[in-house]
């Protein structure tokens, strides 16, 4: 049966020109309510545990950073952080900040990312286009700073491979304000329309409890009112010098996780400036000769939710064992709990909502109760549309496109 | 110059397969389709179907899984076809060369399949929207 | 054109049987139409573009898309229904070629017609749908099913109103039957005659397979669902039957409805600006409009427009039976 | 609760542990045998409560080693629960998934690259290796080269 499950499903299947990852997700419905979901990971797994094994400390951060691309600065940082802890080194104070400023900036590029693809799921494509549009001079930024728009290979042990020139930082507060209107304006058009109101509250609800079964991180965790956030609780980098807050949503729902993220962004800018003002000035990284025995545990904010990694050392120049945990391998899971006894137009939704790294969501199928593939994605994006549309109609609303919103 | 190869090159329609990347040369494709760099001006489109394709975007190390699934798309996808290796993964594995999941380059694969097939490269980790472009033009031109 | 249709009356040495060929294969029929039709499917892509910011394709842009596609291997699915798989998109031109050419031919020499053509236009615009589904039904493929399902309950849902709409065109034109004697009328100028356009105009957005009524079809690339698994030369087939509806269908609205397609000086200028104003009209329902869902779409044709043309009927009636055209 | 209630709370499960270090204030490694993860994993996930984090599996030559990690948010403290597993040719341990579903794809992971059976856990198929991957042949073991 299974053969027969995902032959039509990759032969015919759902590719889309957004998809990304290949994590394939089959869903059971029972009339038009979602029953069991499960997932085939596999796709995307690439050793790179065992192959982590095979390099040297130093080359490490440059493998983990490809883990996944949106993420490409948490994850060297967890895992620098975790064999700074076993050498006993302290990264100079600039590199800290430096290390800050590039987190907040990938936290700020991904979470428009995000806005932009939940905008294409619920069928405002424009807020896609623009999305993305502003989420350029991010990566121009990014790309002044550390030579790469994305896989930026900054962190090393000690400190950072790169350092912000103090000339760049008039250029970046500028950018930052461009950046905070555009964002400004974006949130605004998100959260006061009523349509959204409607299509989005209430569905995919992850309940606290079932939260906190699931183990969730990030925005996911704090849209459901789990105000956990490693920046403030375990601090690293410059975080416990900078003034922010940890944003939380009690409902849990879709709608929830969207005012999270989009709210976190200002936050993202707000630290960013913070940080650039505090800028202390001297070297940005230290030599590092070697690294001892011992074990160790490196945690980061990613945009998704923590990175966690596991280090251990036997005193050579290679690790015994190096775990890292990505912040959708809990959050994925999480889908058993709120997309369950979902209408099946929701799905897509709810699965996006998540930002699972962040298109798996275009690899499903669902099945009827024979194990029949009766509806692909493209099906599940369609029934999403229309039911934003049917909501809009119910609510007495014009048929209105995303072009007459005051954006741009 | 042939018509066909001639048409293929002001047309090329394109169906983009993720065979274990990490995402970045997937944005950056996506990218390649927003205002910035809106790629519909040269006539490629992205397509949903392999069957409609001229072009398959390979990104990723190709494992072990998911080459199973990439030899089913480039049968799928009607010849004449190019396919663009776009990254560093799908090139030569690049720096998961080691990994016991990996069965990739994806070169390797393709020709397994059919030792005729037309590929190209685009590397760099990720490359920019800029260079894939570029890559695809180049690749184009030398049909 | 002008030119092109002169000339063409000048050959009337030819023999009777390679003139009607001459009819159907070259001017008025396939190959002017394919012309018209892919420039017309240039400006829907351009348009798009333009409200998404973006620059959008060149000109010669769909020509090239179906000349590789005819350069390209055809790919049969393996549990396909071959011969029908294959038929189906031949007959979809064959009937799209026959109707336009009875279209262009009836608006260049009025005198040539038969009563009752137009019922057999509106039999030939069935048609097309009918090898769709019959092609995507044969194609084996699961999505291309659900596309199916989709595409016949369109079909039966927009039929109704449309032939209530061409009931109330042959009411006001005083039982005319005859597409070249309806074209001496415009319909549109009264009350029944603008809601029956209205109508037949969202039933033409449907035939189309436009927004709002592109339920059959995803909406990333051509004919998603239902032409999933069509490939090469057997897509070019579709897509030239999909630009040739572009023109025939549009054609067949400004005939009934806005006076016909004059053949020289003004009355040529008029009858482009026309079947320009319905392009647009189309396109601008397909931007302005989101998709709606197929139960909706069967309501919407039922009921709304059943209902709306079933006064526009009466109302004609009325207006006919006391000489009061503009009801 | 503060990190001295904390060590006070992990100190109530000493019994069960065979060592506790505190490298740093906020990372506690703890370590067990086999048969008590269970309930140590209970009293860390209900009692503490903490949060799950992820599992670690090691190949530790002469025996197998599964780090539970554990993230007390209050305090930013990491907890690490160490179990062993001596039994190197029938490697097993009761899961966790039963009252964590949050541990259900790291077990089954674990499962996939060391060939550890988790025993009671309700969906132990294969989850991160391809298809047509060898059976038995455990990746992450130190026997086995690329």
């Amino acid at each position: 049966m299974k053969k027969s499950v995902k032959k039509p499903v990759l032969a015919v299947g759902p590719f889309h020109p957004l998809q990304e990852e290949m994590e394939f997700f089959q869903l059971t419905i029972e009339g038009e309510i979602v029953t069991d979901i499960d997932v085939r990971l596999s796709y995307n797994h690439r050793g790179i545990e065992k192959i982590s094994e095979g390099l040297q400390f130093d080359q490490i951060p440059f493998l983990v950073s490809r883990i996944c691309g949106i993420c490409s600065a948490s994850h060297p940082l967890a895992y620098v952080q975790a064999v700074e802890e076993i050498a006993g080194v302290k990264p100079p104070e600039r590199a800290l900040y430096v290390r800050t400023i590039i987190n907040e900036f990938e936290r700020i590029h991904s979470h428009l990312l995000w806005a932009g693809l939940a905008g294409h799921f619920i069928g405002y494509d424009t807020v896609f286009m623009w999305a993305w549009k502003y989420r350029e001079p991010v990566l121009d930024l990014l790309e002044e700073i550390t030579g790469n728009r994305n896989n930026y290979g900054n962190v090393r042990i000690g400190g950072c491979r790169e350092d912000i020139p103090n000339e760049l930082i008039p250029k970046i507060l500028k950018e930052l304000d461009e950046i905070e209107k555009k964002t400004e304006m974006l949130t605004k058009a998100i959260l006061d329309d009523p349509v959204l109101h409607a299509r989005l509250k209430g569905v995919g609800v992850l309940k606290k409890e079932d939260a906190i079964k699931y183990a969730v991180a990030g925005p996911t965790a704090r849209g459901s009112g789990i105000a956990i956030d490693v920046r403030r609780d375990d601090p690293y980098a410059a975080y416990a010098d900078l003034d922010w807050n940890v944003i939380t949503q009690p409902e849990g729902d879709v709608f929830a996780k969207a005012v999270v993220r989009l709210l976190e962004t200002f936050e993202s800018i707000k630290m960013v400036r913070q940080a650039l003002k505090k800028l202390p000035g001297g070297p940005v990284s230290v030599e590092v000769k070697e690294i001892p025995p011992g074990e160790a545990i490196g945690r980061a904010e990613a945009p998704r939710g923590e990175t966690f990694h596991y280090v251990r050392s036997d005193g050579g120049n290679r690790p015994v064992r190096h775990k890292a945990r990505a912040p959708s391998y809990v959050n994925v899971p999480s889908f058993k709990a709120s997309c369950i006894g979902q209408h099946i137009s929701d799905v897509t939704l709810t699965l996006a909502a998540v930002d699972p790294c962040y298109s798996c969501t275009e690899r499903m199928a669902v099945l009827d109760s024979g194990g029949k593939v009766i509806a692909d994605y493209d099906m599940l994006l369609r029934l999403s549309r229309e039911k934003t549309e049917h909501i809009r109609k119910s609510l007495g609303l014009p048929k209105k496109k995303m072009e007459d919103l005051p954006i741009g | 110059m042939n018509w066909k190869i001639w048409s293929l090159k002001k047309s090329p329609w394109v169906f983009h397969v993720n065979v274990g990347a990490c995402n970045n040369c997937d944005i950056e494709i996506v990218n390649c389709l927003t205002p910035k760099f809106d790629v519909e001006r040269f006539g490629i489109k992205l397509v949903g179907s392999p069957r409609h394709a001229d072009a398959l975007l390979v990104t990723g190390v190709g494992t072990r899984q998911a080459a199973v699934r990439l030899r089913e798309v480039y049968r799928q996808t009607p010849k004449p076809c190019v396919v663009f290796l776009i990254g560093a993964c799908p090139c030569g594995t690049g720096i998961f060369y080691k990994g016991y999941h990996v069965e990739g380059p994806v070169d390797k694969i393709l020709k397994e399949e059919d030792p005729n097939a037309i590929i190209a490269y685009v590397p760099g980790c990720p490359p920019k929207p800029e260079a894939i472009i570029s890559g695809v033009v180049k690749a184009l031109a030398a049909l | 054109m002008g030119a092109v249709f002169e000339r063409k009356r000048k050959g009337k040495k030819m023999s009777e049987p390679l003139q009607s060929l001459f009819w159907i294969l070259v001017f008025p029929g396939f190959l002017f139409t394919v012309f018209v039709g892919l420039v017309a499917s240039w400006i829907v892509r351009k348009v798009s573009a333009l409200v998404q910011w973006r620059v959008g394709p060149p000109f010669a842009q769909p020509f090239v898309d179906v000349v590789k596609l005819v350069g390209k291997e055809i790919l049969v699915p393996k549990d396909a229904q071959q011969t029908v798989f294959l038929m189906a998109p031949i007959i979809a031109m064959a009937t799209v070629m026959l109707l336009s050419t009875m279209l262009w031919r009836i608006t260049i020499d009025p005198a040539k017609v038969f009563v009752g053509d137009i019922i057999v236009a509106i039999y030939l615009m069935v048609l097309p749908s009918l090898a769709l589904i019959l092609g995507a039904s044969a194609s084996a493929s699961p999505h291309a099913a659900i596309g199916t399902s989709r595409e016949m309950k369109l079909v039966m849902a927009y039929e109704l109103p449309l032939v209530l709409a061409f009931i109330v065109v042959i009411i006001k034109t005083g039982g005319q039957l005859s597409l070249a004697a309806i074209a001496q009328h415009t319909p549109v100028l009264s009350i029944s005659g603008a809601l029956a356009f209205l109508v037949s105009l969202l039933a033409v957005q449907a035939k189309l397979g436009f927004v709002p009524f592109d339920i059959a079809e995803a909406e990333t690339e051509l004919g998603g669902g239902v032409l999933m698994e069509y490939s090469g030369a057997l897509l070019a087939i579709w897509k030239i039957a999909q630009a040739m509806m572009l023109v025939a269908l549009p054609l067949f609205l400004v005939m009934v409805f806005l006076g016909g397609f004059g053949t020289a000086g003004g009355a040529l200028w008029a009858g482009i600006g026309k079947y320009v104003l319905v392009l647009v009209l189309v396109i601008l329902i397909k931007n302005t409009n989101p998709r709606v869902r197929i139960d909706q779409a069967m309501k919407f044709f039922w009921v709304h427009c059943s209902l709306a043309l079933a006064a526009a009927v009466i109302l004609a009636i009325v207006g006919n039976s006391y000489g009061l055209s503009w009801l | 609760m503060n990190q001295q209630e904390l060590n006070g709370k992990i100190s109530q499960i000493k019994d069960r542990l065979t060592a506790i270090e505190q490298p740093l204030p906020n990372r506690v490694y703890l370590s067990c045998e086999s048969e008590n993860c269970y309930s140590v994993n209970k009293f860390l996930f209900e009692e503490v409560p903490a949060r799950f984090v992820i599992a670690t599996g090691i190949d530790a030559e002469d025996c197998f080693e599964i780090i539970y990690h554990y993230s007390y948010d209050q305090t930013g403290c990491v907890i690490n629960l160490k179990v062993f597993i001596r039994d190197r040719e029938k490697p097993a341990v009761e899961s966790i998934t039963p009252f964590l579903p949050a541990a259900e794809w790291i077990e089954r992971e674990i499962h996939d690259i060391l060939g550890i059976d988790f025993i009671n856990h309700p969906n132990l198929r294969r989850l991160i290796l391809a298809d047509d991957w060898p059976d038995g042949v455990y990746p992450m073991r130190k026997e086995v080269k690329k």
